[in-house]
């Protein structure tokens, strides 16, 4: 399968961006119109023969306001996989169309996707369940604002005793403290 | 026979001996089961170490009277079947409180124990001893139906209900053994046997696994410790009965401790090689295989 | 590594709310009867630990420490990855079953508890509920680097770092993870630990009741238990 | 399902009589050779980088005291937490020395939670002996072994004149470069100046020049003049020469410079941002030790005066370091931008000679002397007295200034520091212009092992064809006793060096007489060292002054025992131009405490 | 077509919307919690049974009990520190992340593996592959029951572990295939000791076919229990020895080689029945292929040659904006990892993708309805889920 002959075919009925051809095998493309991703996906699965779902995932570009949902495709007879990448505005709350009655395996995806990133999928099932997390009141973990270090000093206590030197600053302490 | 006070400390004797002999051989089989892993297997004097320490528990908790009483009947069980049949024939020591429908009784103490057990798992209130309760009488129910049968068998080829007249009538050679004149009876028997040892495959009741442990879930401390003494003390007191309804009963001690063991180790025999059945397929299986051959055992007959 | 973002303060305003099916609320039987239930109240036993005093005779004592030290059932539960060793440990090649030790399904017979390795919040509530549900003398060991001051694990939000701070702890085990042989020498070394008549974490646990559940509470925010709940 | 799945299971009982394969006794059971047991560290090879700590994603290890730091060890020893470790070796694979290895023992079993923390190697431990256990293969993978190399001119190319020799980095090279450093910040200590080396080098890897350059002057005004020709003493003690090349430190500073132009390079230092405090000081000797004690203080708002006998600023720099190592252009925009925060320079100024002392001392506030070591030393072997016998740092400034010199066929140089070098490499040049071919010999006293001079300064010698021997004392400049020679010098005699410091590490050379060699010259030139011409100090004042073994006694500060007086640079110090750097900071900031203190009391 | 929600058609408290209406205050349902302190789920996972009798009427899958955010943790190491954390997301099988992590790496690096440690990379992948496997038998057998094959399951691992012990300095978490390579060649005499590794494995498990898969018990238990519908496994996202159970045969080291496999003899191994009988056999053979692939790798491997390519001082490695995905063939099915770079030098986000994740939540749901609660150990284990990995 040939896929910039793909992506040719698609961009002329989807918005698509510009692909990056990442290896042989590897495709990522961005679809710039959120509204035809079901109707996309489900061609790619019944029509273009990328059956199974690899994984779906976001990334925090929290610089420029975005999320990025990853949907991998694979196309298992071609060996093609394509990367479909959607984007969010990253501002509360987030919520997305769900697939998880195209690909119910999404299900689960959906639902950690909502719990760590706080993205919604309205409509799927389990979506508002305790995924991984029990007990959780602060923000989403994986989202880029969240300080996981931060968080684990105010929560859980250290051991006590603990203590290092730098190098450059002992060594200035101890043999030139004037300069 | 009559009944005579010293009889007493002399069952008690009878119990010692059995408590210990299956405390060390409840080891040495383990060990066997091991080394078919390929291990060496527990000290053959860790039950004791692990009877004391429970009973060294400090702290014990109870789900109410009955929690209480279900290891009490469980032992109850055991002690009561080995304190009604008669272990080494013609052994006025050992003669236990043999009396003319002892039969009856054994089969009865080997239900009493589970039903006890249930009694108390259901205090318990776990689900799991719930699931397990519910699984054990169901798979013993059916597995205690060829026993039955065969014990049926027997007692109408014997024509006698008593254990002492049926060991008796098996004396003299080998070849009067039950085993040899009743062979179906002792298939059908012997099914219930493998059955009800809590080995797989018919060891759904504990089934670590699916329910752990089943009914024991929440016994520990003092509780444990005497289910664990029914434990040992159980399992040979039902060889017992089979021993002298099928294998000639023993004249002795040592005739006893090999025969005892060699009838456990059928059942363990079996149980190290096979994975365990659901409880419908094993009471399917009981009804399957045993249930013919115990009613063949008494068309025989 | 990343520096740490200074400005980030946790949430501490937030109480999770109680779960649906431990709120109090009242039932209508099948046969027509009206039932208040209360599973905080029905479900759990609130008493707390007591200190359970030693044997008043030292000789008795002795005897039952050497019947406990040679008598190790461990829990069965492998809380983080040092659970993987303990197959090994228990199999022909170490065959643990030597020592007297062996596994027990149930925390009720166990009198061993194993925090192999790293514990998630979500984790450290069962293994606390296990902890509780074990009858006295109990032990705890802990598996690695994680139980120790964090291990590897040190920055993340949802382990916590030191196991003493949320259950009385008898013995550490390093490494990451330890050997099957190791943890065997730990468990050799725990037996001495009871032989002398020093592992009392559950008289410990006891007496500092009120600090272990301030530190527990404080991290395990979905508290939907009584204090005490065996 | 047939009669054989009944009966087939049953062959598992075949195993019952195998013997158990358990291990008899698995406690303390030896680890496999490789096994990444418990940390070992041989504390004597260590240098304390904290290049573990900086890997260690479990931030597992603490730099803890062990002893007190010197030059290329801070002193800091590894302390590992085991409630951290998770036995990556990442620490073993970066040890810039190889010190820290992993033993093969595994087992530690405490019931006290913080006894699981040691400093390996001084925390005696079971395992410290252990030979077998983890040992990084081969060689360091991580960080980088060997430095690109450096574009040189080619010894033909270069051999008969004075344009620079080495081209600097690219953004390539440097950056490849950059990156093998380690950010320890060992070289900080040893620099004399202490310039903020991993900062700049950080900042040549962002590729922020301009953050680099003012890195670079924060601590250094003549960094472009440093950027060629320091001694680097901060690469002896890199972490990274432990195993294999040192960080090009200079090169990398150097690039820095080399990609700012002068006008950039004023804009980024600027000028004096705080008012005139009113003060004035003099200084004498516009070299780097003077022109830096004037650019201090000039940014801390005194008015400084730069008085220098030669025709141009520089010192040394110019006069004692030949053209091809430091071109001109680049001191003179070192010294600009110095001049651009307001220090006059005055020079073809002598003191003692154009003005007096006194009248320096009158008209400021305080004085403050980097005069320089600008007189040769001389052997005073036999014959070394007279015609044909030259003092190296003579001949170099001769060269500098553009006075003519002898270019005889042959030469003789005594010594092997750099200053041998330099003049030796400057003959050899004058000889290839007039003759074709080089004919300098250099004697010295050290073996190769023991050189004084700059590995890659003896490696150029001998591309551009000088002969350099090793080992050997001069004993006499031999003369023809006769003809029309007569009293011209024939060649040098040297004897080979058995040993050069006697059992208490006093100077005391002793020779192998029977290995006597003449070394046929027409010129000999001593490069044996400097002496400072104190002469304008003037009778009165040198008997004033405490001395310490010929130089002017100062404290730690630079004060002199005469408190308007202050001294530095090489005539202090010796020869070394970041140490004189130095000696112009500490001087500028001692000065500066005693003006304001004065103001303070003045005012 | 096939309905992707379970047919409870049968069960009697369907509500109009399909919807399983337990209530529980009726005494009719049992809730059960199977896990986490449960010895027959492998590792640290619950299923929330809802049982009427002993069939299951429901089952909800509950994870997070091992979640230690490495994804978050990731995205504040460095790309060296990120190494030694990797294999920490599935225990019984670490390499593979290793082997991902590097892999994806070294793409968005452009850094170039010598030859050599390819080899050797696909050597501890097998070796991995094996020992996941032997955990997978012993556990299947465990679970229905049968201690003793557990037992020398896990010795022959034992006996693996100790080669991987001397190959790479470690026993479970190896921290051996470093971005550029691995650490190290193998040592000396290496074949000769594997290749005894492999001879007992073959002793034991001739036994194992004799007694576990000859067994009247166990192909009771077995056979036609469990069945994943063919049709379920691109809706359900099932890949490796799960699918090859049902007769697609799809093998990523077939169809998508990486590492040396493209150099390797080997069969795809299916079967077809797609029960936990096949999916056990689909394994036990698998192993097979495993022992074969060790043998041939140790006999064609080059010999000489360097194991690593020197990096870039990794104390500050930065990697151009990028991403990529990164799969293989697990033990346990498409293993694969997303890293996603920004430029800086630190991942941006890393994503594993680990095949329990689909086999485990969604698809198990979708399994247990009408199974009996005995079979919920069997089944879970015979998908051979390693929780950690779900979570990470």
């Amino acid at each position: 399968m040939d896929m910039r002959e793909l992506i040719e075919r698609l961009t002329s009925r989807h918005k698509l961006g510009a692909p990056i051809f990442q290896r042989p095998d590897l495709t990522f493309v961005d679809l710039t119109d959120n509204d035809r991703l079901r109707a996309l996906l489900v061609e790619l699965r019944d029509i273009e023969g990328f059956t199974h779902l690899v994984l779906l995932t976001a990334v925090d570009w929290i610089e420029e306001g975005k999320f990025q949902l990853t949907y991998m495709l694979n196309n298992r007879a071609a060996n093609q996989t394509l990367g479909l990448r959607v984007y969010l505005e990253r501002k509360d709350p987030v919520e997305f169309t769900s697939i998880h009655d195209i690909w119910p395996t999404a299900e689960t995806y959906q639902r950690e996707l909502r719990e760590m990133f706080g993205i919604n999928f309205p409509g799927s099932p389990r979506v508002m369940d305790e995924f991984i997390l029990e007990g959780w009141t602060d923000m989403p973990p994986y989202r880029r604002d969240f300080d996981t270090l931060a968080y684990s000093q105010q929560t859980y206590r250290d051991r006590p005793g603990r203590a290092t030197n730098d190098p450059r600053d002992h060594m200035k302490s101890k043999m030139y403290p004037e300069g | 026979m009559t009944f005579q006070w010293i009889q007493i400390p002399y069952a008690l004797l009878t119990l010692f001996i059995i408590l210990n002999y299956g405390m060390l051989m409840t080891a040495l089989i383990q060990k066997i089961g091991a080394r078919v892993g390929g291990r060496y297997g527990i000290p053959i004097w860790q039950n004791y170490i692990d009877l004391l320490k429970n009973i060294a528990l400090r702290s014990k908790i109870s789900h109410g009277v009955m929690f209480y009483l279900g290891p009490v009947f469980r032992l109850t069980g055991g002690i009561g079947l080995i304190l009604f049949v008669p272990t080494i024939y013609g052994s006025v020591m050992h003669q236990n409180f043999s009396f003319a429908g002892d039969l009856i009784l054994a089969l009865y103490f080997v239900f009493f124990g589970t039903l006890g057990m249930a009694l108390g798992a259901a205090e318990s209130g776990h689900p799991h001893s719930a699931i397990g309760v519910s699984r054990g009488l169901s798979q013993v129910t059916a597995a205690e139906l060829p026993l039955a049968l065969g014990v049926f068998a027997i007692s109408l080829q014997y024509q006698t209900l008593n254990i002492t007249d049926i060991v008796a009538a098996q004396q003299g050679s080998i070849f009067n053994w039950t085993l040899f004149t009743n062979p179906l009876a002792t298939v059908a028997a012997m099914f219930a046997f493998v059955g009800t040892m809590m080995r797989a495959p018919f060891d759904v009741v504990l089934a670590p696994q699916e329910i752990p442990i089943g009914p024991p879930t929440e016994y520990h401390s003092s509780y444990l410790a005497l289910m664990q003494t029914n434990r040992v003390l159980y399992p040979i007191a039902k060889t017992v009965i089979y021993m002298n309804l099928f294998f000639g009963g023993a004249t002795s001690w040592p005739e006893f401790f090999v025969k005892i063991f060699a009838i456990y180790m059928v059942s363990v025999f079996i149980g190290v090689v096979y994975p365990r059945f659901r409880v419908e397929q094993s009471i399917q299986f009981f009804l399957k295989w045993g249930l013919p051959v115990g009613v063949l055992a008494i068309l025989m007959v | 590594m990343k520096d740490m973002d200074k400005s980030f303060r946790k949430d501490t305003e937030t109480e999770f709310p109680l779960r649906e099916e431990m709120r109090p609320r009242t039932v209508t039987a099948p046969d027509g009867q009206v039932i208040e239930i209360d599973p905080l109240r029905d479900y759990f036993c609130e008493e707390a630990p007591k200190v359970h005093r030693k044997s008043y005779s030292a000789i008795v004592e002795g005897f039952y420490n050497w019947a406990r030290a040679n008598s190790l059932w461990i829990l069965g539960f492998g809380t983080g990855c040092g659970a993987i060793e303990m197959r090994p440990l228990m199999t022909p090649r170490f065959d643990a079953y030597r020592y007297g030790i062996q596994w027990r399904p149930t925390p009720r017979q166990a009198n061993l508890l194993i925090i192999s390795g790293y514990l998630s919040v979500k984790t450290l509530k069962r293994a606390i509920r296990a902890y509780e549900q074990m009858q006295q003398p109990k032990f705890v060991v802990g598996l690695g680097s994680c139980t120790i001051n964090g291990g590897m694990y040190w920055d993340s939000y949802n382990t916590i770092k030191r196991l003493d701070d949320y259950l009385p702890v008898d013995l550490y085990i390093a490494g990451c993870m330890p050997r099957p042989e190791a943890l065997l020498a730990g468990l050799m070394e725990l037996k001495k630990i009871i032989r002398r008549g020093e592992a009392e974490g559950a008289n410990k646990y006891a007496e500092n009741f009120d600090w272990y559940k301030a530190n527990q509470k404080s991290v395990i925010k979905d508290w939907d238990m009584p204090d005490y709940s065996w | 399902m047939g009669f054989r799945d009944v009966l087939s299971p049953f062959t598992a009982w075949k195993h019952v009589i195998d013997t158990p394969v358990t291990i008899k006794n698995p406690i303390g059971r030896e680890a496999a050779e490789r096994y990444r047991g418990f940390h070992q560290n041989d504390v004597d090879k260590c240098i304390g980088c904290g290049s573990c700590e900086d890997i260690c994603q479990n931030a597992a290890i603490d730099m803890v005291a062990f002893a007190e730091p010197k030059p290329g060890d801070s002193g800091l020893r590894p302390n590992i937490d085991y409630g951290r470790c998770c036995w990556c070796a990442l620490c073993v694979d970066v040890c810039m020395t190889g010190s820290l290895t992993m033993s093969n023992e595994y087992t530690w079993v405490d019931s006290d939670p913080d006894a699981f923390r040691f400093t390996p190697g001084v925390d005696a431990k079971p395992w410290d002996d252990i030979e077998k256990g983890y040992q990084r293969a081969g060689e360091r993978m991580l960080t980088g072994l060997a430095r690109p190399e450096m574009v040189e001119m080619a010894p033909e190319a270069r051999a008969d004149n004075f344009d620079e020799i080495v081209a600097g980095y690219s953004r390539e090279q440097a950056v490849l470069e950059a990156d093998r450093c380690v950010e320890c910040g060992l070289c900080v200590a040893t620099c004399p100046a202490h310039m903020d080396i991993p900062d700049y080098i950080a900042a040549i890897r962002e590729g922020d020049y301009d953050l680099g350059t003012q890195i670079l002057y924060e601590t250094n005004p003549f960094s472009e003049v440093c950027g060629r020709v320091c001694t680097h003493k901060c690469e002896t003690v890199c972490a990274a020469a432990h195993e294999g090349e040192p960080i090009a430190i200079r090169w990398l500073k150097r690039h820095i410079i080399d990609n700012v132009s002068e006008e950039r390079r004023l804009e980024i230092v600027g000028t004096p941002q705080v008012a005139s405090s009113g003060r004035k000081v003099a200084v004498i000797g516009a070299g780097p030790a003077g022109l830096t004690t004037a650019y201090d203080l000039a940014r801390s708002g005194h008015k400084v005066v730069v008085y220098e006998a030669k025709d141009q600023p520089g010192g040394m720099t110019r006069y004692g370091i030949p053209e091809y190592r430091l071109p001109y252009d680049a001191l003179d925009r070192d010294i600009n931008v110095i001049k651009a925060q307001g220090v006059e320079i005055k020079t073809g100024v002598r003191i003692g000679n154009d003005i007096a002392l006194d009248k320096l001392k009158a008209e400021n506030d305080a004085v403050v002397l980097a005069i320089g070591l600008h007189l040769g030393r001389s052997t005073r072997v036999p014959g070394s007295d007279g015609a044909g016998v030259e003092a190296a740092i003579d001949l170099l400034a001769r060269v500098t200034a553009g006075e003519a010199v002898p270019v005889p066929e042959k030469v003789a140089v005594i010594g092997g520091g750099n200053v041998a070098m330099d003049i030796a490499r400057t003959m050899g040049r004058l000889q290839m212009q007039k003759y074709g071919k080089v004919g300098v010999t250099v004697t010295a006293l050290e073996d190769f092992d023991h050189f004084l001079a700059d590995k890659e300064e003896v490696k150029e010698s001998f591309e551009e064809q000088i002969e350099i021997l090793d080992g050997r004392g001069p004993q006499e400049v031999v003369r023809f006793k006769s003809g029309k020679q007569k009293g011209m010098v024939k060649g040098l005699k040297t004897w080979k060096v058995v040993s050069i410091f006697d059992r208490d590490g006093r100077f005391a050379p002793q020779y192998d007489e029977g290995d006597e060699v003449v070394h046929e010259a027409e010129m000999v030139i001593e490069a044996i060292g400097q002496m400072a011409d104190v002469s304008l100090l003037g009778a009165e004042l040198t008997e004033a002054l405490e001395w310490n073994r010929g130089r002017i006694a100062v404290d730690a500060e630079g004060r002199t025992s005469e408190a308007w007086l202050w001294a530095g640079g090489d005539a202090v110090r010796g020869p070394d131009v970041i140490h004189a750097v130095a000696d112009g900071h500490r001087i500028a900031a001692s000065v500066n405490v005693a003006l304001m203190a004065g103001k303070e009391a003045g005012a | 077509m096939f309905s992707f929600n379970p047919d409870r058609s049968q069960y009697p408290d369907v509500g109009p919307d399909g919807k399983l209406e337990v209530d529980l205050e009726t005494g009719k349902y049992l809730k059960l919690w199977h896990g986490p302190n449960h010895p027959g789920i492998t590792g640290n996972m619950s299923v929330e049974i809802t049982v009427d009798g002993d069939e299951v009427v429901e089952g909800k899958t509950h994870v997070g009990y091992l979640h230690r955010g490495f994804e978050k943790l990731m995205e504040r190491r460095t790309f060296i520190q990120v190494f030694p954390i990797v294999c920490r997301v599935c225990v019984p099988e670490p390499d593979f992340n290793e082997y991902c992590y590097a892999a994806a790496v070294e793409e968005l690096a452009g850094i170039e593996v010598p030859e050599q440690a390819q080899w050797i990379r696909t050597l501890i992948l097998e070796m991995g592959r094996f020992n996941s496997y032997m955990m997978a038998m012993g556990g299947i057998a465990g679970a229905l029951g049968s201690g003793v094959i557990g037992q020398w399951m896990t010795y022959v691992r034992d006996l693996m572990l100790d080669r991987f012990e001397e190959m790479t300095g470690a026993r479970i978490y190896h921290m051996f295939i470093l971005p550029g390579g691995v650490r190290a060649g193998l040592p000396e005499g290496f074949a000769g000791r594997m290749e005894e590794v492999l001879r007992t494995a073959e002793k034991y498990l001739a036994d194992v076919d004799k007694v576990l898969f000859t067994n009247a018990v166990f192909k009771k238990r077995t056979k036609g229990v469990g069945y994943i519908d063919p049709a379920l496994f691109e809706p359900y996202g099932v890949t490796g020895p799960n699918a090859r159970a049902g007769g697609v045969a799809k093998d990523l080291r077939k169809d998508a080689p990486y590492l040396v496999y493209d150099q390797l003899d080997f069969e795809v191994v299916t079967e077809t029945a797609s029960d936990i009988w096949a999916r056990a056999m689909v394994r036990r053979r698998d192993i097979d292929v495993s022992i074969s692939l060790i043998r041939q790798i140790l006999a064609k491997m080059p010999t000489e040659g360097p194991v690593m390519t020197a990096l870039p001082n990794v104390l500050h490695w930065k990697i151009p904006r990028g991403e990529t995905y990164i799969k293989g063939e697990s033990s346990r099915g498409e293993y694969g990892y997303y890293l996603v770079t920004d430029g800086s030098g630190y991942p941006r986000r890393v994503n594993v993708r680990g095949p329990s994740y689909t086999h485990a939540m969604a698809l198990l749901e979708h399994l247990i309805p009408g199974t009996n609660i005995s079979d919920i150990a069997a089944l879970m284990v015979s998908l051979h889920t390693y929780p950690p990995e779900i979570e990470r």
